[in-house]
């Protein structure tokens, strides 16, 4: 059977996110909750979590989680980080026994910088030098998959139902501002770790309920700009168009919600002259970047989180507030069972995003 | 009123106007047995446009129900009238072919039947809903038009 | 209200009605004829004698147009004379009828010629041929046996001929003139009607007349001028009509051979009108004035004549002769000019027994005969009639069959579609 | 020659019991296949003369003609078809090049047909364009490498003019010359009532249609018929014509008898003359010098027009496309060798260039690979026969297509093969002024509307179907395609999978 990767595999899921917009940080229980209260949506295929803030003694550096098949592949792997990266620390990442879980591969942590003299000479940040690394061993380094890669932040994920998975990473002893959580129910997979959401690159992460017609489209698209989408997975190429529009491009991330999510032809026509050309133009030059069919996601990076719905709200997404944090998850029920009494909750609806920041100077 | 009209720049000269308009007017309403066994004529004129002896255009003509017909006036037999309408009638019953009226009429659209005993002329298919020259033209060249439409199609 | 009265109930009479209805559909309109029928077709009498026209279809309104006009028509009534002052109209038998305007539009009677023994008030087989009357008489005497002579080899004569055939035992046309129809037709086109109706059993004698009846209470033979004798069982006098005006001549009305009206139809006295066969026409070649007998400027005149009375202003156009006539099938148009000597175009088709003769007088088209290829003759007659310069339009008309395709492309489009008033 | 070889290729059936001897055939076949015979009141036929359009099977009104193809067969030989022995015939007996006209009729693949559609089954909803929005609108032109904005999000970035279709589908270019001036009209009006637009081909354009110039492509060939500053203001976007997929590497020829006084003055050449297109553009020899014509012609026009550059499939499609985007083009027009034309010869016609199909899908491929596929648009042609074929040929990359063939099809064509004769029955490749009438512009101008927008509608419900409420998310989205009938190197080229897979 194909892995991941090797195919597109279809699927439907549970998303759930906490954020606190003044920077308190707590554990990963409330959001194990709350995955695991939409535990019909996944099938024990896929679960995975995003914490920002988890690692404040390491927040200089890009920490990488990677999944490895066998010690051989692990060896060359590092050989790779070692010759580009100064390491600052490595190790296993601590789990924990769970029954359910199987087959777990060897998963590994660093904390790294890019080498100075590398970046010297080439115009690329040391972002695009990281992630262009992190890409290059997705794609050449068959049997290894870094699945974090972001600063201050971390992916946990795995093959299993996203409680399983939190147990297993023993996220209650993390403490982050921010958590995104998935749990996955694909059609039809073998179930590779790597697979499971969310889908990170850098500090970017995305859970993702859906399955995006455009993924094809998309994907060339951004393949055109040297990203590889090694895994087919709609999260993956989600992921790199935010990181892409936003971070390389540098468009502002409410412009970049109006290209993944583009407003219709109808819409923007009602609008004043200057934006509407605006519009169209955005449209038009990134017409290959608007996400179609059905797709409820969560954006999360270092400023906060994004919520967002297809153009047509083809999937659930509610969303709610409470004093400092806003929550948000495939189901109301999700978010009542961690916050029984919010203070405004809403279904945001097709194309609205839901932007939670993390306050000024709060980071 | 609400008359016959016909574009001399869109009409084809193909004749299917008149091979309709038999049809129309036979007892038969089946097109081969209106010809093939119904000798009835079609009220319609196909005029070529000539030039150098090449026809370059046609037009088709029907009765223009004149406002004050010498077509009437002529009649001996009282057969060709004018209804309330404004549509220029010939009663077949009491026409006897004598062609007074072809004599008179200017656009020369009156033709007389095969058997000579009466004519043939455009009654706009009163009854038969809106006329078969004009449903049938492959090139809506022929056109029920009222004297709004008609200002319209001038422009 | 106004009163209006019209004297003879054919062509003429019975446009001015509709035509002053038209235009006042409240005044009082009565018709006053002298004949016992309705309105009927008067050329149809060879059609009835010959049966092709059934009594009932001789009608030239159905029998309650008048009804549903509100015009009132009184039979068998003649006028005797007009009081002019209190514009009264005495009828035969004491009736009186007042008017506010009168038309007179008496038609014509057969002209009867001095012959030597013709008393037609005695002799009861000799006919004149113009009224639905003398057609029902004369059908009523004829046998298959009886000898017909008809005198007068015009319009009436040949018609009159058509309708006795096949119903008698000979028919011979006997005419001064060297052929038939000669007011209306040219020596060849005469010829090949001449020929067609031979053809058709009818004999004729040109060049001559009769001269001279035997029979006191029953004509039983005639003789010619060319001093041929003629056995004869029935006699049609047929050689010619002449204006009905001895109404006219009660008040003194201008006449001439027939009533001067002028262009609106008005006569010599003030709301007296006159239409139709009484009444002298300008003629669009000459100028001249004289009498048409002809039934479609009848009902022109009697047309304009109604406006006119009914306070709207027409003017009658000039006229020139257009008769439409067949003999046994033959077709045959003539209009205008014929016989003078004018530049000829002349298509001839013997075996099909086809002709077309078109007159041009320096650039118009004055007169035309058609056998047997009428259908487009209205397009001469409109080219007649229009005073059309021939060298302005598409293309030469002698050059092949007309179509209204000959009018220029502008011409064509304005007679087209503007509102058509013709 | 005395002899002659010529054999019918067409037979005229006449059901007498139901011919009326109307001789409306009789008027209506400018070929002169039908005649009355006045004596036996009878309508004759003479086959010879016959090309299969259907004009007079169409309009006989008791149906009583048939066209059938005529029986008179050479002994069986699949090496010496009887094609090939009637094109024996008549060279040997014209000494001529061959001619035919529209496009290529042989038994090539037709990957169209090899290509199967995906739809949406649970794990995403289908979407239904009867109620929900559904977006065929796009965007042709040359798109910048990225939008920058300002502090305050305003946009900094200058676009460069687009041409925007409310459906990816345009009238691709025909002459005026080589199809009649209503054919023109009809194409002019609709593509303005569609918002879409038509091409001028190298014909010039008519001053009296400069009225619908925002729909117009005029094209500048190597003729350059007609091309002059106002002209080239006149359209939407100007369109430099290298080849096309009927006759790659051939120029054109409009014969003198159709350059009437209207035809004349529109492409700026002398009644009666032939009109003749070179085969190359004698200004370009590489393609450098296409781009100094790229350039001229946008300084012309003052860089508000976008140029495209026009090209057939021919073998390395993809590197020559690839280095039309670098010489500046805004788009890409691709020709498929079975693209029609008025005339062309029927050699080059029948086995020179490739299917649209290969070229698109390795010129989309290319593109991207050298990432510049975003830099100009992709139009394909050359027998787009169907909706269908649209939705492929946007999930194979393209931007949009241009349809030729179908539009004329549309107003009445019969394809009968025989446009380069001028005696277009339907009025439509003619210039001869009584056939030019028997295409009335009110008529057709609607029948071009309506197959567009029944296309677009269709176009619509295969979106839906995949899931997809915007076109630009289905181009280059291969993966909605499968392959059937397919070998690896097919697939390969084309980039998609086998069905099943």
């Amino acid at each position: 059977m194909l892995k991941e990767g090797e195919l597109r595999i279809p699927s439907g899921c549970a998303i759930s996110g906490i954020i606190d917009r003044k920077g308190r940080r707590f554990s990963g229980e409330e959001i194990i909750r709350s995955i695991s209260l939409m535990h019909e949506r996944s099938n024990g295929l896929g679960g995975g979590f995003a914490a920002y803030g988890i690692y404040p003694q390491y927040k200089d550096f890009y920490a990488f989680h990677i999944f490895y098949e066998n010690l051989n592949i692990k060896m060359q792997t590092e050989d790779f980080i070692a010759k580009y990266f100064d390491i600052e620390n490595a190790g296993s990442i601590p789990t924990k026994h769970v029954p359910s879980i199987t087959n777990k591969p060897l998963i590994w942590r660093y904390f790294v910088s890019p080498r100075i003299h590398m970046l010297k000479g080439s115009f690329i940040s040391d972002a695009e030098f990281t992630s262009r690394c992190v890409i290059k061993i997705n794609k050449d380094y068959s049997g290894a998959y870094v699945f974090s890669s972001g600063k201050n932040m971390g992916t946990f994920k795995g093959v299993g139902y996203p409680e399983a998975i939190g147990e297993f990473f023993m996220l209650d002893t993390y403490k982050a501002y921010m958590w995104t959580a998935h749990g996955r129910f694909p059609t039809n997979t073998p179930g590779w770790w790597g697979g499971a959401h969310p889908f990170t690159i850098l500090d970017w992460s995305v859970v993702h309920n859906g399955e995006i017609s455009s993924y094809d489209t998309n994907k060339r698209f951004v393949e055109m700009y040297g990203y590889k989408c090694t895994l087919q997975t709609d999260t993956e190429v989600i992921t790199y168009l935010f990181d892409m529009l936003a971070r390389k491009f540098s468009i502002p991330m409410e412009k970049v919600i109006k290209i993944i999510a583009a407003p219709f032809w109808s819409e923007i026509e009602k609008e004043n002259e200057e934006l509407q050309f605006e519009l169209k133009s955005m449209r038009t030059v990134y017409a290959s970047a608007l996400i179609n069919g059905p797709f409820s996601i969560i954006l999360g990076y270092e400023k906060g989180m994004i919520a967002l719905n297809d153009r047509i709200k083809l999937r659930s997404l509610v969303a709610a507030t409470k004093d400092d944090r806003t929550y948000v998850a495939s189901e109301e029920s999700a978010i009542r069972i961690i916050c029984s009494n919010p203070d405004k909750i809403w279904f945001p609806g097709g194309g609205d995003p839901v932007i939670a920041l993390l306050e000024e100077g709060q980071k | 009123m609400k008359k016959v009209y016909a574009f001399e720049t869109k009409c084809l000269g193909c004749g299917l106007c008149e091979v309709y308009c038999r049809t129309a007017h036979s007892k038969f309403k089946d097109v081969v047995k209106a010809h093939n066994r119904d000798n009835v004529i079609s009220a319609i004129v196909i005029e070529n446009i000539f030039r150098q002896s090449k026809p370059i255009s046609y037009f088709v003509l029907q009765c223009r129900h004149c406002l004050s017909p010498r077509c009437v006036k002529a009649c001996i037999s009282g057969a060709m009238h004018k209804d309330e309408q404004g549509i220029v009638h010939n009663d077949k019953k009491r026409c006897v072919g004598c062609l007074s009226c072809v004599s008179v009429c200017p656009f020369g659209a009156i033709k007389k039947s095969r058997d000579c005993k009466t004519i043939s002329k455009c009654d706009l298919c009163v009854g038969y809903g809106e006329p078969l020259c004009v449903k049938n033209c492959p090139n809506d060249a022929i056109k029920l038009l009222d004297e709004n439409e008609v200002e319209v199609a001038l422009k | 209200m106004m009163k209006y009265l019209i004297i003879g109930n054919s062509a003429a009479g019975i446009n001015a009605a509709d035509a002053i209805r038209m235009n006042d559909n409240k005044g009082n309109i009565k018709i006053i004829s002298r004949e016992k029928f309705r309105a009927y077709g008067r050329p149809l009498i060879s059609y009835y004698l010959s049966g092709k026209v059934s009594p009932e279809n001789m009608y030239y309104r159905s029998e309650n147009y008048f009804k549903s006009k509100n015009i009132e028509v009184l039979l068998n009534v003649e006028a005797e004379n007009i009081d002019l002052k209190n514009k009264e109209v005495a009828t035969i038998g004491g009736g009186k009828i007042a008017y506010d305007k009168l038309l007179i539009a008496t038609g014509s009677g057969p002209f009867i010629p001095h012959i030597k023994g013709l008393d037609m008030c005695k002799q009861e087989n000799v006919f004149t041929f113009l009224t639905y009357e003398d057609a029902i008489k004369l059908k009523k005497k004829i046998t298959k046996k009886s000898k017909v002579i008809v005198a007068g080899a015009g319009f009436i004569g040949l018609k009159a001929a058509e309708g006795l055939f096949g119903q008698v035992g000979s028919i011979t046309v006997v005419d001064l003139a060297d052929r038939v129809m000669a007011s209306i037709l040219d020596k060849q086109s005469a010829d090949i009607v001449q020929t067609h109706m031979e053809q058709n059993n009818i004999n004729f004698k040109l060049k001559t007349s009769v001269c001279e009846i035997y029979g006191k209470n029953n004509v039983s033979t005639v003789a010619l001028s060319n001093n041929e004798i003629l056995d004869c069982d029935i006699l049609v006098i047929a050689v010619g009509v002449r204006p009905n005006i001895d109404i006219a001549n009660t008040i003194n009305l201008k006449t001439k051979d027939g009533i001067i009206v002028n262009e609106y139809m008005q006569t010599s006295k003030r709301d007296v009108y006159a239409a139709g066969d009484c009444v002298e026409s300008l003629d669009l070649f000459s100028g001249d004035s004289k009498v048409f007998a002809l039934w479609s400027s009848a009902s022109n005149q009697g047309e304009v004549a109604g406006f006119n009375m009914a306070s709207v202003e027409m003017k009658a156009p000039m006229v020139f002769a257009v008769n439409a006539i067949s003999f046994f099938g033959l077709q045959l148009i003539s209009a205008g000019v014929v016989n003078a000597s004018t530049s000829n175009n002349i298509v001839l088709d013997l075996v099909k027994s086809e002709l077309c003769r078109l007159n041009i007088l320096n650039d118009n088209l004055v007169g035309f005969v058609l056998i047997n290829c009428e259908q487009r003759a209205g397009i001469y007659t409109a080219l007649i009639s229009d005073r059309v310069k021939l060298s302005e339009l598409d293309y030469d008309i002698t050059s092949r069959d007309v179509g209204f395709s000959v009018y220029s492309k502008d011409e064509r489009t304005k007679k087209y579609w503007e509102p058509c008033k013709r | 020659m005395s002899l002659s070889f010529d054999i019918p290729v067409f037979e005229v059936v006449r059901n007498e019991k139901r011919c009326i001897q109307c001789q409306v055939c009789v008027r209506q076949c400018f070929n002169s296949v039908h005649s009355y015979d006045e004596d036996d009141n009878v309508v004759c036929t003479d086959d010879i003369k016959c090309v299969n359009c259907h004009r007079c099977v169409t309009l006989c009104p008791t149906r009583a003609l048939i066209i059938k193809k005529y029986p008179l067969e050479f002994r069986e030989n699949t090496n010496w078809t009887s094609n090939a022995i009637k094109e024996i015939y008549k060279q040997s007996q014209t000494g001529g090049v061959l001619l035919s006209s529209m496009g290529n009729p042989k038994a090539f693949p037709i990957y169209w047909d090899k290509i199967l559609l995906n739809a949406s089954q649970v794990t995403n909803p289908s979407i239904d364009p009867l109620r929900e929005p559904m977006e065929t609108k796009i965007m042709i032109g040359r798109k910048p490498e990225k939008l920058d904005f300002d502090v305050k999000g305003k946009l900094l970035t200058e676009m460069p003019p687009q041409v925007e279709l409310s459906t990816p589908i345009m009238f691709s270019a025909m002459s005026y010359g080589s199809i009649s001036r209503n054919a023109h009209e009809s194409l002019a009006r609709a593509a303005t009532e569609l918002g879409i637009c038509y091409n001028t081909g190298e014909g010039g354009l008519n001053r009296d249609f400069y009225k619908y110039g925002k729909n117009t492509i005029v094209q500048v060939a190597s003729g350059r018929f007609g091309v002059h500053k106002e002209y080239l203001s006149a359209g939407i976007a100007i369109e430099i014509k290298i080849g096309q997929g009927a006759k790659p590497g051939i120029g054109g020829h409009l014969p003198g008898k159709k350059v009437g006084e209207d035809v004349s003055a529109t492409r700026m050449i002398p009644v009666g003359s032939d009109a003749i297109s070179p085969a190359p553009h004698h200004d370009i020899y590489s393609i450098e010098d296409l781009r100094q014509l790229i350039f001229s012609l946008k300084e012309t026009t003052s860089y508000k027009k976008p140029v495209f550059v026009k090209i057939a499939a021919v073998h390395n499609a993809a590197a020559i496309a690839s280095g039309i985007v670098r010489a500046g083009a805004d788009a890409i027009v691709v020709d498929g060798f079975r693209g029609g034309t008025g005339a062309a010869p029927t050699r080059v016609r029948d086995n020179v260039g490739i299917p649209i199909e290969l070229a698109l899908a390795a010129i989309d491929q290319r593109l991207v690979e050298e990432g510049i596929r975003n830099q100009a648009s992709l139009i394909v042609a050359g027998s787009i026969r169907n909706s269908s074929d649209i939705v492929k040929a946007v999930a194979l990359g393209a931007d949009a297509v241009y349809v030729g063939s179908a539009a004329v099809i549309a107003l009445g064509c019969h394809m009968c093969h025989t446009c380069s004769t001028g005696k277009c029955n339907w009025g439509i490749a003619t210039q001869e002024p009584e056939l030019v009438k028997r295409l009335n512009p009110d008529i057709m101008y609607k029948r071009l509307v309506n197959l567009v927008s029944a296309w677009n509608h269709e176009i619509q419900e295969m979106l839906g179907g995949m899931g997809i409420n915007a076109i630009e998310s289905l181009r280059g989205n291969r993966l909605m395609l499968r392959g059937i009938d397919l070998n690896e190197k097919e697939l390969k080229v084309l980039g998609i999978k086998y069905a099943g897979e």
